[in-house]
């Protein structure tokens, strides 16, 4: 049970992030912290997925001037990539709403401006 | 009420992915790597690309690329359009 | 901004747009890749809106043309893709021809930018897209934000 | 031709993102290009759609490698799983392909007189092109992470698309919903899919099936997998932005939108059908979905008799129109390792759910674009305020009762023929579980009654006498859903046997769907 403790702890580090932003999305009411906490939850999401492909002693998929040693996996980094760029584009595009909205309620917080929680 | 089943959501979920992340999954470092081995062997002479990771996000998963792309071409397309200044004819 | 900043970044911009340009061509060779270049460049885009303040910049760069640049990016990626198509979608049909079409040797070896077949391309239109398209993202919210009206 | 065909199903989906780039271009020169690309496109598009759903229904499963060296190669020389993304397209894929098709194009042909004097035309076009793109990508898709990226391009152009009435906090609040309920969805898929991804180092949906184990982890992926879907398409616990979304988009919008949570119901199939099969602890997933199911019903009809906002109304009326469909399904799931009670009742309750899907798309469509239409022309959406406009929009009317008789399932039409499926199977299942549909199918119908009494009889009130017929393009759109509902509702039959039957034994054949990936294992 310990090593399995202290050597898989970066999955727990990741989940363990996935809870600090769930709690955010399930109890803070300002609309700037939910995008918040969606922004953490992608980065916890990002981190499981990075953490998936390390192989102990590894090096950075790239054969330009390669030091020996076994390859991390690459398909996960891509899929990271992919991730980060979908998480940008999502926070953009809530933000320009939070603006929409702010400039109409005149408010950021969620019971004033929102009949029901989605 | 909301709240107390809410902690219990959490809770929950978090026991159940955190003994998962010890005690299931594989040893960290030691991943299973059918399809990556594969693509680290021969995305060099596939792709002719020596950044593998590269290799991956064109060549391999190119298509997921191309999403990535529109997602974000989506969004800029969605700002703009969402902080347009504001229709001046009302419908009729 | 004070004028030390604006000085400082309208000359810093050289270099990121150096650094960026770097980025997006060796995205086959070493770590980078279009997304990070194009990243790297519009951020230095935000530097100059954060030196010079969103009315300056609005007078040489508009959000509208900069989406029209984003689209060409975009457009250019997929007609890449559509160039396969005569094998299938996304063939990588440059490797071996005239253009990119270097096979780098297996295993570790000091790199040539001359190979990846379509990747370069790809990595270019990327970039170009993201530049244009999180600068007009940008753009756009610190207009907004300022209380400019933004053209139709 | 045979090549077009070879290559339609990456057509399909690059097309309409294609035009979606040169939209923006193109409309600064033209609005009536523009106009012309964006209709001619699609009308391609659903040509296509139907030719490959002819080929697929006759010659089986269809495969495209995206890279390979040619496209049936899935797995490539030296290895024994797939290693690029593969589009598989069987029947459940054309079918709800063909439901996209009609969608989209009837959305477009309604955007038209629409959106006129609105600005921000091009993005509009550009985002709902990319919708459509997006929502095909996810049905044709045999990728999971794929998937997702697909899910993603939907709920973001979606959730602008939603926020695009940009003087109203409302449209703004619905599109803010929107995208952080889909986010949220999305981030949990994607870290189910690593946790899939983890123990196999596979992403091919066929590949993962033939592979799965049915180990803890694969079960703690089931539910986060099932509850992300379940809350995108506005199942019971996490119905709330559904309605808030719905009745706040453009109509021609929330017409998509359906057909995007009709995709998120077919992810939610492909789940439970072909990636974990008969793993599965089939009784206990199938009676969750079954009371996920039951309980949607019984929200969406109780809210829905509360409601004097029209278009919220038939949102709650979704609502409980994806109960119907997701017990049918959950019936089928549970029976599926039963083979006799699979072949007496459970293949069925699964055709009515099929069959329910493109009947709602149809019928919830129609009466969306009949609510647009009241609020073109008064500018309210509030039923009190609404009064004997049958007077002067007798079409309007019309095809709003023909959307409710066929919504609450009453025979010559559409909602009919997939009802009397569901309940007849079901009662051999379970005869409460059929008692309850009855009973929510009978509410319904009073809701529209009232909701159709309150609008378009009596006498017409004063402030609405110069009310006119709305425009051409927005009748033609809707006399194509309303065509298709009444053709579907006389010869349900037909269209059991030529798109239904093959999508249910396309869902049921989870080998032949591995097989194609995989090779036959010997």
């Amino acid at each position: 049970m310990t090593e399995t403790l202290i050597g898989n702890f970066p999955f727990v580090a990741a989940v363990v992030l996935m809870g600090i932003a769930l709690y955010i999305l399930i109890f803070r009411r300002n609309l700037i912290k939910i995008v918040m906490g969606i922004t953490i939850l992608s980065s916890s999401v990002n981190l499981f997925l990075v953490t998936l492909g390390y192989r102990a002693g590894g090096i950075a998929p790239i054969y330009t001037d390669a030091p020996e040693g076994p390859m991390v996996l690459p398909v996960v980094q891509a899929l990271t990539l992919t991730n980060i760029v979908i998480a940008v584009a999502t926070s953009a595009l809530i933000l320009s709403l939070v603006i929409r909205i702010y400039r109409h309620t005149g408010s950021l917080d969620s019971k004033k401006s929102r009949r029901m929680k989605g | 009420m909301r709240q107390i089943f809410a902690w219990l959501f959490l809770i929950v979920l978090m026991v159940f992915l955190v003994i998962g992340g010890f005690e299931m999954m594989h040893p960290f470092g030691e991943p299973p790597s059918t399809m990556d081995q594969y693509i680290i062997d021969n995305a060099q002479e596939e792709a002719g690309s020596n950044n593998v990771v590269g290799a991956v996000v064109f060549d391999y998963r190119g298509f997921d690329t191309l999403g990535e792309a529109t997602v974000l071409f989506a969004a800029v397309m969605g700002v703009l359009f969402v902080l347009r200044a504001s229709e001046k004819k009302e419908e009729t | 901004m004070s004028k030390i900043v604006r000085t400082v970044a309208s000359q810093l911009m050289a270099f990121v747009l150096v650094f960026g340009l770097y980025v997006i061509m060796h995205g086959h060779v070493t770590p980078g890749g279009g997304f990070q270049g194009g990243a790297i460049i519009a951020s230095g885009v935000v530097m100059l809106i954060v030196a010079f303040g969103s009315g300056q910049i609005k007078k040489f760069l508009r959000e509208r043309r900069l989406s029209m640049v984003e689209s060409s990016g975009a457009l250019l990626f997929i007609l890449v893709a559509f160039a396969g198509i005569g094998t299938v979608f996304f063939y990588n049909f440059l490797v071996g021809s005239r253009i990119f079409g270097g096979i780098p040797p297996t295993g570790s070896n000091p790199g040539d930018v001359w190979t990846g077949g379509v990747i370069p391309l790809m990595n270019l239109a990327v970039g170009l897209k993201v530049t244009a398209g999180l600068s007009a993202a940008v753009l756009a919210l610190a207009l907004f934000s300022s209380g400019e009206e933004m053209e139709e | 031709m045979a090549t077009l065909i070879g290559h339609s199903s990456i057509l399909i989906i690059a097309v309409p993102l294609l035009i979606a780039f040169l939209t923006p271009l193109i409309g600064m020169a033209s609005k009536k290009a523009r106009n012309a690309i964006v209709i001619g496109g699609l009308a391609f598009v659903a040509f296509l759609v139907f030719a490959l759903a002819r080929d697929v229904i006759l010659n089986g499963i269809h495969i495209y490698t995206l890279g390979a060296t040619f496209p049936g190669l899935t797995i490539p020389e030296g290895t024994m799983v797939p290693v690029r993304i593969i589009l598989e397209v069987d029947g459940v894929s054309v079918f709800m392909g063909i439901i996209v098709a009609i969608v989209s194009l009837v959305a477009v042909i309604y955007s038209l007189s629409a959106m006129k004097g609105e600005t921000g035309q091009n993005s509009f076009y550009t985002l709902l092109l990319l919708m459509v793109g997006s929502t095909f990508g996810m049905v044709f898709t045999g990728d999971l992470f794929n998937l997702f990226v697909f899910l993603e391009i939907a709920s973001i152009s979606g959730a602008a698309l939603i926020a695009s009435r940009t003087r109203f906090a409302d449209s703004q609040e619905g599109g803010f919903k929107y995208i952080v309920v889909s986010a949220i969805a999305s981030l949990m898929i994607l870290f189910a899919i690593g946790l899939l991804y983890a123990q196999y180092n596979l992403l091919n949906i066929g590949a993962l099936a033939a592979a799965i184990q049915y180990t803890m982890l694969d079960r703690i992926a089931l539910v986060i997998l099932i509850s992300a879907f379940v809350m995108k398409l506005g199942g019971v616990p996490m119905h709330m932005w559904l309605s808030d979304t719905y009745s706040v988009a453009p109509v021609s919008i929330t017409v998509l939108l359906i057909a995007a949570s009709q995709a998120s119901m077919y992810a939610l199939m492909r789940i439970c059908f072909t990636l974990y099969g008969v793993t599965l602890d089939l009784a206990v997933v199938g009676w969750i979905i079954i009371a996920i199911g039951i309980l949607s019903m019984f929200t969406g009809v109780t809210m829905a008799v509360r409601q004097t906002d029209i278009t919220r109304l038939i949102a709650y009326n979704c609502v409980c129109e994806a109960g119907f469909m997701l017990v049918g399904l959950g019936v089928g799931l549970a029976v599926l390792g039963d083979v006799t009670a699979l072949r007496t009742y459970g293949t069925t309750a699964i055709s009515g759910a099929i069959f329910h899907m493109i009947n709602h798309a149809l019928f919830e469509g129609l009466l969306f674009l009949v609510a647009g239409a009241i609020f073109y022309r008064i500018g309210t959406r509030d039923l009190n305020q609404m009064g004997g406009l049958g007077h002067t929009m007798k079409f309007t009317a019309m095809f709003f009762l023909l959307g409710a008789l066929a919504s609450s399932g009453i025979p010559p039409f559409n909602g009919f023929a997939s009802k009397i499926l569901i309940y007849e199977s079901v009662y051999q299942f379970n005869p409460i579980l059929t008692i309850i549909g009855i009973l929510v199918s009978i509410i319904t119908l009073a809701v529209f009654v009232k909701a159709f009494f309150s609008a378009f009889t009596g006498a017409s009130l004063p402030k609405y006498e110069d009310i006119k017929e709305v425009p051409k393009t927005m009748i033609a759109a809707m006399t194509i859903l309303a065509v298709i509902i009444i053709i579907f509702g006389l010869f349900p039959g037909l269209v059991v046997d030529w798109i239904v039957r093959p999508a249910t034994d396309a869902l049921l054949g989870q080998t032949s769907y591995i097989n194609a990936i995989v090779g036959v294992i010997p």
